[in-house]
């Protein structure tokens, strides 16, 4: 992936929506998003939530898993990456 | 362990289809075993004085199979285990009806009870599956609060 | 609680009786719980390096069914419990084969769990029931360390 | 029972043995024992040993039921009780 990295090229990822995070995204539960490579998860975020505002909502309990491992915002994504968005979590 | 892998089943079972308790209990039976410790999450009736109707899971399915594998490979490193088994059902689970299974057997019994208790704590608080509660007049996600 | 009998099922199964898992489980499902801990003692196949071929079990059967409820009433006092069900075989119990089995239900998860644990302890710790070890060159009358 | 236990007057108590110590007792599971009114278990003991003296083998680690419940052996017996032998339990 690192070739595909390079300064200034777009990088593609996956990015999930479950449960609330879903329905405050008026019900997507996926979407591509295109960030310049070396975004971080923040960056993309702050994409998402102009997309879609309501997810301000859960800005403060959700966490973000990448690549099906939960992960800081710092981290930054690479192309084909897989970002959830992981609302309160409640099984059992 | 050389066999780990073969010893430990984690399933998330697609809706409409039932917790099999014996399926799991005999997987993680054995003639090295002398303890079996089991857990099951139901659907009750009531939360907080409102009748519930049932409960609607939904899971990021890949990542809670990997999360709640390496939950019981932790729970290797802690105690001396022989088996373990943990299922758990998505889509509508109806009051009475099972939505978790936990089953782990050892050779003396006190690390089945105590792996059983912690396993649950740590799927409830760290794998990524989502739970709405359905009442007679409305529905709400939840959020595990331990 | 006033149907605090009804939901305690105390049993010592007679020789040749298999512990019927799902029978004490069903026993302590209902619609208030949301958490049902179990706990199966089982014959292991060595002790100690000697194989061994089965064990026999006695109790003195009064008493023993006395000092098991009683240590469910005891639980009854130290977490909420729904319902409770405690057997434990005579007899041969072979290699594999279930000799005791609790079953607990609570609306929480944590009562159902450590109420398992302290059962299985007491029961151990207490009950005139005795096991005799039959290995392949020899018997013995066991007694519980704990 | 009391006016059974006038001083002087014998009871009789029901003896069990269980495991070990229907063993050590040569296999038998039951028997009655007289003794006189105001007995200790520590008394029926004491008969019942030197009927089975291999019993002594057990002596420290045996304990004593009376009417289905676990009792000290200062306890007075009563016409009809029933003492049990407890060896070591291995229940579970």
């Amino acid at each position: 992936m690192a070739e595909e990295n390079k300064k200034g090229a777009d990088v593609e990822i996956k990015v999930l929506f479950f449960a609330r995070a879903r329905d405050l995204a008026g019900g997507v539960s996926e979407m591509m998003l295109q960030v310049p490579s070396g975004s971080t998860a923040q960056d993309c975020l702050s994409k998402i939530f102009t997309k879609y505002p309501e997810l301000e909502q859960i800005r403060e309990c959700m966490v973000l898993a990448l690549n099906l491992e939960y992960t800081p915002e710092s981290v930054v994504v690479n192309n084909k990456d897989e970002l959830a968005i992981i609302p309160p979590i409640s099984g059992g | 362990m050389d066999s780990e892998n073969e010893k430990t089943l984690v399933e998330i079972l697609e809706p409409n289809i039932q917790v099999d308790l014996a399926k799991y209990i005999k997987f993680v039976s054995n003639p090295q075993s002398g303890a079996i410790a089991t857990f099951s999450g139901t659907t009750r009736d009531t939360f907080e004085g409102k009748i519930v109707v049932e409960l609607r899971y939904e899971a990021y399915v890949p990542m809670a199979e990997r999360q709640i594998k390496s939950i019981c490979s932790s729970a290797r490193l802690s105690w001396s285990l022989e088996a373990m088994a943990v299922a758990h059902r998505l889509g509508s689970v109806p009051v009475g009806e099972t939505s978790v299974f936990v089953a782990i057997s050892s050779v003396h019994r006190d690390d089945a009870l105590d792996a059983c208790k912690y396993v649950i704590d740590e799927l409830k608080a760290s794998v990524p599956i989502f739970k709405k509660e359905v009442y007679a007049n409305g529905e709400v996600w939840k959020e595990n609060s331990e």
